[in-house]
């Protein structure tokens, strides 16, 4: 590629680079690579200024390759390959090197040879830039529709927002009814009011709504296709349907944890979870009023070895409940064992101020030694270690309380087996990005929202309907998608036909077709999802994949063998 | 344990979706490693020709890993399979010729797995500082007497 | 060629192909032979395999070098040198064959008293090959049962060619290597055909078979086979045709399947030769660098596309197999002579086909008298081959030499023509490589060959290279009085200090530009194989 | 034996289910490949040495595709025409096979475990060769000796392509091993281990057997030993003969599911 | 459609091995190295193995050319031949048998070595004949 002119970009990313590689002597040693025409380094390339000088770069330079050594290219590909687009360089004309995550954080002791390994990556990123080429995207349309997984509080929310943007919603409700985890909750902190009264109209109104089509009890049990094209089977009560949709809203929150094994639960009979505490309290049952003794223990089953997680709102349930019994038998004696109690933010601490002064006692307990739940079919009393005075306390107790975790639904498995997209730690559905992509998978078109993805709370899983809905009518609004370039393609005159990329395709895109005469394996640019598995199955490389060709690999290799550093 | 002060010179194909997720989790988290491995991204490591990987290992490299998916959780299906079954050959091709398979590593690793990551980093770098260096090229005009 | 006929009477390979697999020690020198004799390094490394010693002495160290069990690397052109170090050492050491030198050669005397001088340290100096290993080499061959030498041009293209084919042909005789299967002095002939075209009379001083032209007998034979009366005086060389040509002195000439503009040395004196004649025709297959100069261009055929014999290098005479019908209106090479004879008015050239120009041959060629096209069909028949129930012959000289007895020569060691200096202080050895053929008329026109090597190139050794910063595949110049040329450079160890060689078969970068004309003065061949060169980056 | 062929042949000939047969013939003193038609005498057909026919039938059918068709095919022959078929390289349909049985000298001439095809119409089924002791030795030898041993051998290569040409399965247009970018090119002899080992990696699910490339090394190293261990290894990780089975795909292309791997390994 | 086996010899070095060129309607496809050749027993070297691939290339010489006025032009074989002879024989006649020279080739069979030498022997009366053995 001896007319390649490249520039070359390093940078410093504040001291999270520049603090271990010499970012400086990378950039110099740049320079002396072929066909390197310029070389800078940018404290924050990803700033407005750093972009600035791409652009400038490129037009001054006349450059039609860029590299770019900084952080992880999953999180600052798009950003770069705009600019570059911005200044007229076609954006596949790019290269990321990954000198943070990859080089800098992970050797942090080692300076040289962090320096020289980053001097390594640049060099392997320079030479498979020179063996880029230009690509078009493939434009692909995308159906003004959305299916939402999951009838909770943040499944409705993402169904109501989309359908009042006009857009046709399919929502699918694995129960015979809509209203997630908060069918079975009796009211709501920090405002104490009624669940259902929060619900019931939520419910009502997607009831209602001329846009969204309710499939209630039905399950998804199959999912083909790819962003603004997704063909998905529904199982209906015993009938399978298609439908055609351009987005997926993963919202099938999660179940709390059956606390098996903890404090004698389900051995002895007034052992309870916070859950079917509440569905006694919305039944107000009488023997509520005559309970002397109640223990809430907090944190069963969670920040364990087994669990490491925190549930994030379940403190506030106990408080909630604890108050409530309090105030519903002022004379009992309410205690909260808790190892500390999460009450963030205004509202949180002011209902937990208002707890204490209705009298609820919180103790806190250390997971060194636990309290001890002693009866013999029925719940007697509470051995309790008190940290601070490092004494143990006997409570007499009619009623034990255990506040579990939310885990993940049972069926999140097949689900992301379906959609093929990522679970993460405790088998949640994983994100694409903790902060900068939170209600998105990595798969094109698909979003999440609410405890799918982690425990929260009913604000924050509205929160995250709104925004998921939000995200999903991007591609809906514009009806236009772009397909990376990153497909593979046949060259005609080297295939031999032999069917070996056709078989190996896990998305059947490749079929042997006839053309004028000559008999030869065929891309469906359309449904080729750029894996790259044909490519490494054809002997003779007659398939390559854009970005990705043997040349473009062989290069780095045979730069790697040649330059590496490591003597 | 180092081969007298032996430095490998590694290469290793991470999957966009999988492992690279994992290696940058790893940075993330600052879990620190050995400066010895040089990846390389892949959209799938069932793009990974295992071509590639002998080219690797004939151009000096003294060792190559493969990371992907969990098998089942491959972002485009089964790409995957196809890649532990073309490293399991291989692995068996360059013991008979007469490289050490330990040379080749296929591993998963997915995008949550940044310990785990680091992990597969360290062992097989001692594992290759074990082995010592590549005997390919060495063996240059070695006269063996009949 | 001519040396071995100066010392045995006959210039061919004395023993057979399949006969090196038996051997117990094979030397080779001057020959890159997996590369140009793929086929019969296959022999030597059979023979091996079977415990054979293979010894290499070879300026370049190629594949064969590297396979061998002793390589040494002599100074270009100290050839004659190193044999006479390997004779004192054989001769002093008592491990000559005294009864193979009493009975069966002349002049051992004479070679005795020539080599005392020539001593392992003197040697040392000379060719740069270690006094130890020209004792081991001379031990290995001496002591060995069936002792075969094996060389090519790399002996016979320097201006000692004929001196290093009988210094060979000495080695061979004082170690009775030869005469008997698996030994012998064995040229390996570069092309599929050169054997034949020396068999058959194409050369100045012979008809057919090596029968003398001056020899009035032969030649009465000949005049009354075809009816004509015959010049006896011995004709030009190629070398002499082109110095006559460049002076004017020649007016016309016949180039057929040729192509001296790239194959002979100094091709901008040839060039000036060729455009000096008033009349030249050329008849080949492709429009070679030669055929653009020519006044007549007759399109003949490949191998593929007519009948006829060819001899390989062991005297095997074998078919050649019309498979398809001549391209386009070209017509076999036979034909277009055949017409041509004809159509200058002489009778007795109207063939209907090869098999009848080959019974002329037969009658008039004692060594091929026996094979007929009949008997090539079922026999594999080495000439000479005298009658037709004659089994034809697998090594020469058993018994007797075709001169009677072994001439031993005393030779003296000459320095090459053209010595490096402060102008050109380098040396440049040039030769054939593996993947193109000759002047690449057919090689570069194959897909599959031009593929692998696809334009001209310097070896450069690592040290040299180093000194002038020349880096791998970097395009370099290289010049000699003669001329200057330019190719990428491949720093490798194949070249000692201060050689280079260059492949000839590219027009581009021709090697032969810078070769140097200077004659073996019996053989007439150019010295190929070493002239000053300098070397310098772009 | 060479008679109950000759008779096969001018059946499928005369009674015109064959429009042409391949088989061998004595040419020339030469035992050279034929194509036989209707009419030709068939006293020139000889069995031995056998030659590679599933390069030759292709072209042959490549130039002629509704040609009915007709081959003296061994053991291996019959495996290859399996496998290229399977790759859509020929029309079995037009194809018919006389099954010829290797005799027991032919079988240890080409260390052959398989010396017979599917379904035998001349001679008799001779058991295969096991082991050889090259192959015993091979596999007791340790990593670095196995190298030294191969990277000895590799040295007389001299990079003629003709184990790859003579393979019934090397199929490709362009093969990469004449790419720069994967092997030097102009060298001699070419880079080692790179050369063979991607070779052999490509016929890792394709080789039948037939020791062609060694019979076509013209520097006798031992290729047939070195495929025969690896399709020992092949067949050892997923149960699986080239050539055995027409309807089964190759296990490197297929997912787990349909083609697990039997041995575990990491 | 036809397809021949035509065993022949090798048109490269010496070694002298045999071949079947393989010939598909009347065009030479590929190479099949002979098995039972006492030389090459079945194996080929590079350049063996590819002889075909030259026979066929376009840039094969297909017709007389004569120069005239420094351009070659086609034609036919008589007036190539008659041209050729011609001149030939005045050379002959005006400087003499000597002023011309022959240049035989290594690439070609025996009969045609003969047939070039005959003529400069026999026709022009010159033993002005080589070939590149020399070189």
């Amino acid at each position: 590629m001896s007319d390649a002119r490249v520039g070359v970009f390093v940078c410093h990313c504040g001291t999270n680079i520049g603090g271990v590689v010499d970012v400086s002597a990378v950039a110099q040693y740049a320079k002396t690579l072929p066909n390197v025409v310029w070389a800078e380094t940018n404290l924050y390339t990803c700033s407005e200024g750093g972009l600035a000088s791409i652009r400038e770069k490129i037009e001054e330079h006349k450059l039609n390759r860029v590299v770019v050594a900084a952080c992880t290219p999953r999180t600052h590909e798009p950003l770069f390959k705009n600019t570059c687009e911005e200044a007229g360089l076609n954006r596949y004309l790019f290269e990321f090197v990954n000198i943070r995550e990859h080089c800098s954080w992970i050797h942090m002791q080692e300076k040289e040879d962090a320096t020289q390994k980053a001097k390594d990556l640049v060099a392997m990123g320079i030479s498979k830039v020179q063996y880029l080429d230009p690509q078009q995207e493939y434009e692909g349309d995308v159906f003004g529709s959305s299916m939402v997984v999951g009838g909770g509080i943040a499944g409705m929310t993402s169904a109501l927002s989309l359908a009042n943007q006009g857009y046709e919603v399919h929502l699918v409700e694995r129960e015979n009814e809509l209203g997630g985890l908060l069918k079975g909750v009796h009211k709501l902190f920090p405002t104490n009011a009624d669940a259902h009264k929060v619900i019931t109209p939520i419910i009502d109104k997607v009831k209602a709504h001329k846009n969204i089509k309710l499939h209630m009890p039905a399950l998804i049990n199959d999912v083909k296709g790819f962003i603004g094209d997704f063909d998905i089977t529904i199982d209906e009560n015993g009938a399978d349907s298609e439908v055609k949709v351009g987005t997926i809203i993963v919202a099938t929150g999660a179940q709390e944890l059956k606390p098996v094994g903890y404090h004698h639960y389900g051995e002895l009979e007034n052992v309870v979870t916070q859950l079917e505490l509440e569905g006694r309290l919305k039944k107000d049952e009488k023997w509520l009023h005559h309970i002397k003794g109640i223990a809430i223990i907090n944190c069963v089953g969670c920040r364990n070895a087994e669990r490491s997680y925190c549930s994030r709102f379940c403190c506030m349930t106990a408080v909630k409940n604890a108050w409530i019994l309090k105030e519903a038998n002022p004379k009992s004696r309410v205690i909260v064992l808790h190892h500390d109690l999460m009450a963030y933010g205004v509202e949180f601490e002011e209902y937990y101020r208002k707890a204490m002064e209705a009298g609820v006692l919180f103790l806190r307990y250390d997971f060194a030694n636990p309290p001890e739940v002693i009866g013999k079919d029925k719940v007697e009393h509470v051995k309790i270690h008190d940290e601070l005075t490092d004494s143990h306390l006997d409570v007499a107790c009619d009623l034990v309380v255990l506040t579990t975790p939310l885990v993940s639904a049972r069926d999140n498995e097949p689900v992301s087996k379906m959609l093929k997209v990522p679970l993460g730690d405790g088998m949640f559905f994983l994100e694409a990005h903790v902060k900068l992509r939170p209600v998105e998978f990595a798969t094109d078109g698909v979003y999440i929202a609410g405890s799918a993805r982690w425990p929260v709370d009913i604000a924050e899983s509205i929160s995250q309907g709104y925004a998921a809905a939000a995200k999903a009518a991007i591609p809906m609004s514009s009806g236009k998608i772009k397909v990376e370039a990153i497909t593979s393609y046949v060259n005609i005159e080297q295939c031999v036909a032999c069917g070996t990329c056709m078989l190996a395709c896990p998305f059947s895109a490749i079929t042997v077709m006839d053309s004028d005469g000559r008999v030869h394996a065929q891309v469906n640019e359309a449904m080729c999802k750029g894996c790259g598995t044909c490519v490494a199955t054809c002997p003779s490389g007659a398939i390559q994949q854009k970005g990705c060709t043997d040349q473009q690999i062989l290069s780095m290799i045979n730069t790697l063998a040649e330059v590496g550093g490591i003597e | 344990m180092s081969n007298n002060g032996f430095q490998p010179k590694l290469l290793a194909f991470c999957c966009n979706w999988c492992s690279y997720a994992g290696a940058d989790l790893a940075g993330v988290s600052r879990l620190q490693m050995p400066h010895n491995l040089r990846v390389i991204r892949v959209m799938c490591s069932g793009r990974v020709s295992p071509e590639w990987v002998i080219k690797a290992l004939s151009s000096g490299m003294d060792g190559v890993m493969v990371l992907g998916c969990h098998i089942g959780d491959c972002h485009y299906i089964d790409g995957n399979h196809r890649t532990k079954k073309r490293f399991a050959i291989l692995a068996k091709l360059l013991g008979t010729m007469g490289i050490n398979p330990n040379r080749l590593y296929l591993d998963w690793v997915s995008a949550s797995e940044g310990v785990k990551f680091q992990d597969v980093v360290i062992k097989f770098v001692d594992r290759i500082k074990e082995l010592g260096p590549t005997p390919i090229g060495a063996y240059q005009g070695v006269k063996v007497d009949r | 060629m001519a040396g071995l006929v100066a010392s045995f009477g006959s210039g061919a390979m004395t023993n057979s192909i399949d006969e090196f697999e038996d051997a117990d020690c094979i030397l080779i020198t001057g020959s890159n032979t997996t590369e140009n004799h793929p086929l019969i390094a296959n022999r030597i490394l059979r023979a091996q395999e079977k415990g054979a010693k293979v010894i290499v002495i070879d300026p370049r160290k190629t594949q064969i070098g590297d396979l061998a069990d002793i390589y040494a690397r002599q100074n270009l052109g100290s050839d004659v040198a190193w044999l006479n170090g390997l004779i004192n050492v054989i001769i002093s050491e008592g491990w000559y064959d005294k009864e193979f030198v009493s009975g069966r050669t002349e002049g051992f005397e004479e070679l005795k008293a020539k080599v005392a001088d020539y001593t392992p340290d003197k040697i040392e100096q000379i060719s740069g090959i270690p006094a130890a290993t020209i004792k081991q080499i001379a031990e290995a061959y001496a002591k060995a049962e069936n002792g075969s030498i094996v060389y090519c041009m790399g002996i016979t293209q320097h201006i000692s060619g004929t001196d290093n084919v009988m210094s060979l042909a000495n080695l061979a005789m004082v170690t009775g290597n030869v005469g008997k299967r698996s030994t012998g002095v064995n040229p390996l002939r570069g092309q599929n055909n050169v054997q034949g075209a020396c068999d058959l009379g194409a050369l100045p001083n012979v008809f057919t078979g090596y029968q003398a032209v001056i020899n009035d007998e032969l030649r009465a034979k000949f005049e009354k086979a075809w009816g004509v009366k015959l010049d006896g005086k011995v004709g030009q060389t190629i070398m002499e045709m082109m110095n006559n040509a460049h002076d004017g002195k020649l007016a016309g000439m016949y180039v057929m399947a040729e192509n001296p503009m790239l194959s002979d040395p100094d091709i901008n004196h040839v060039r000036e030769a060729l455009e000096n004649l008033d009349f030249l025709v050329v008849q080949d297959i492709f429009m070679t660098e030669t055929a653009q100069l020519a006044d007549v261009v007759l399109p003949g055929t490949t191998y593929a596309e007519k009948d006829g014999t060819i001899t390989n290098t062991d005297r095997t005479v074998q078919r050649c197999r019309k498979a398809i019908e001549p391209i386009g209106d070209s017509k076999p090479d036979w034909e277009i002579l055949a017409l041509l004879g004809q159509k200058m008015g002489i009778s007795n050239f109207d063939y209907n086909s090869p098999e009848d120009v080959y019974k002329e041959i037969m009658a008039v060629t004692p060594i091929y008298a026996g094979i007929s096209y009949e008997r090539i069909e079922n026999e594999t028949l080495h000439w000479p081959c005298p009658t037709a129930d004659h089994p034809g012959t697998l090594f020469l000289h058993s018994g007797t030499f075709s001169r009677g007895l072994g001439a031993l020569k005393s030779i003296d060691y000459r320095e090459p023509a053209e010595m490096p200096d402060n102008d050109y202080p380098m040396q440049l050895t040039t030769g054939r490589m593996m993947f193109h053929f000759h002047t690449g008329t057919m090689t570069r026109n194959s897909p599959a060959l031009h593929k692998e090597v696809k334009e001209s190139y310097v070896e450069v050794n690592p040290s040299d290279a180093k000194e002038q910063g020349i880096v791998e595949d970097e395009k370099i110049s290289i010049a000699s009085r003669r001329g200057q040329i330019e190719a990428k450079a491949r720093i490798t160890n194949k070249v000692g200090r201060g050689v280079v060689f260059i492949p000839f078969h590219f027009v581009e970068g021709a090697a032969n530009v810078l070769t140097n004309p200077a004659l073996d003065p019996v053989a007439k061949i150019p010295e190929y194989k070493v002239c000053a060169v300098k070397v310098e980056k772009i | 034996m060479i008679d109950k062929v000759r008779q096969l042949v001018v059946d499928l000939l005369d009674s015109g289910r064959a429009d042409a047969v391949l088989a061998l013939a004595n040419v020339h003193a030469n035992v050279q490949p034929y194509l036989y038609k209707k009419g030709d005498s068939l006293d020139s057909l000889a069995l031995w040495p056998k030659y590679s026919m599933g390069p030759i039938l292709k072209s042959i059918q490549a130039a002629q595709p509704d040609m009915k068709l007709a081959v003296v095919a061994r053991g291996c022959d019959d495996r290859a025409l399996v496998e290229l078929a399977k790759r859509g390289q020929i029309d079995l349909n037009n194809v018919q096979i006389i099954g010829l049985a290797c005799t027991a000298d032919e079988a240890t001439e080409c260390e052959c475990a398989n010396p017979y095809p599917a379904n035998i119409d001349v001679g008799n089924k001779v058991d295969g060769v096991a082991s050889t002791d090259l192959l015993a030795e091979l596999k007791g030898k340790s990593y670095d000796d196995r190298l030294i041993f191969w990277k000895q051998a590799f040295d007389k290569c001299i990079k003629c392509y003709g184990c790859r040409n003579a393979c019934p399965l090397c199929i490709c247009e362009e093969c990469i091993l004449e790419d720069d970018s994967w092997v030097k090119a102009g060298e001699i002899p070419p880079p080692f281990p790179i050369f063979h080992l991607i070779r052999a990696y490509h016929l890792s699910d394709k080789c039948v057997e037939c020791g062609e490339c060694q019979n076509s090394c013209p520097m006798d190293i031992p290729l047939t030993s070195l495929y025969a261990l690896i399709r020992n290894e092949f067949n050892e990780l997923f149960d699986y003969i080239p050539g055995a089975e027409i309807d089964r795909k190759s296990p490197l292309v297929t997912s787990l599911e349909e083609d697990p791997i039997r041995e575990e390994t990491a | 459609m036809n397809c021949d086996f035509v065993l022949t010899t090798c048109p490269y070095c010496g070694c002298g091995c045999n071949f079947y060129l393989q010939v598909i309607d009347g065009k030479a496809v590929g190479v099949v190295p002979c098995k039972t050749h006492p030389v090459s027993k079945g194996t080929l070297c590079i350049k063996g193995w590819n002889a075909h691939q030259f026979v066929h290339d376009e840039k094969r010489l297909t017709k007389p050319l004569i120069k005239k006025s420094g351009r070659f032009e086609e034609v036919s074989w008589d007036e190539a031949l008659d041209y050729t002879a011609k001149r030939m024989l005045e050379i002959k006649e005006k400087t003499g048998p000597d002023s011309f020279g022959f240049l035989s080739s290594a690439k070609c069979t025996n009969e045609e070595n003969y047939l070039l030498m005959k003529l400069s022997r026999g026709v022009m009366g010159t033993n002005n004949v080589d070939h590149c053995a020399r070189l």
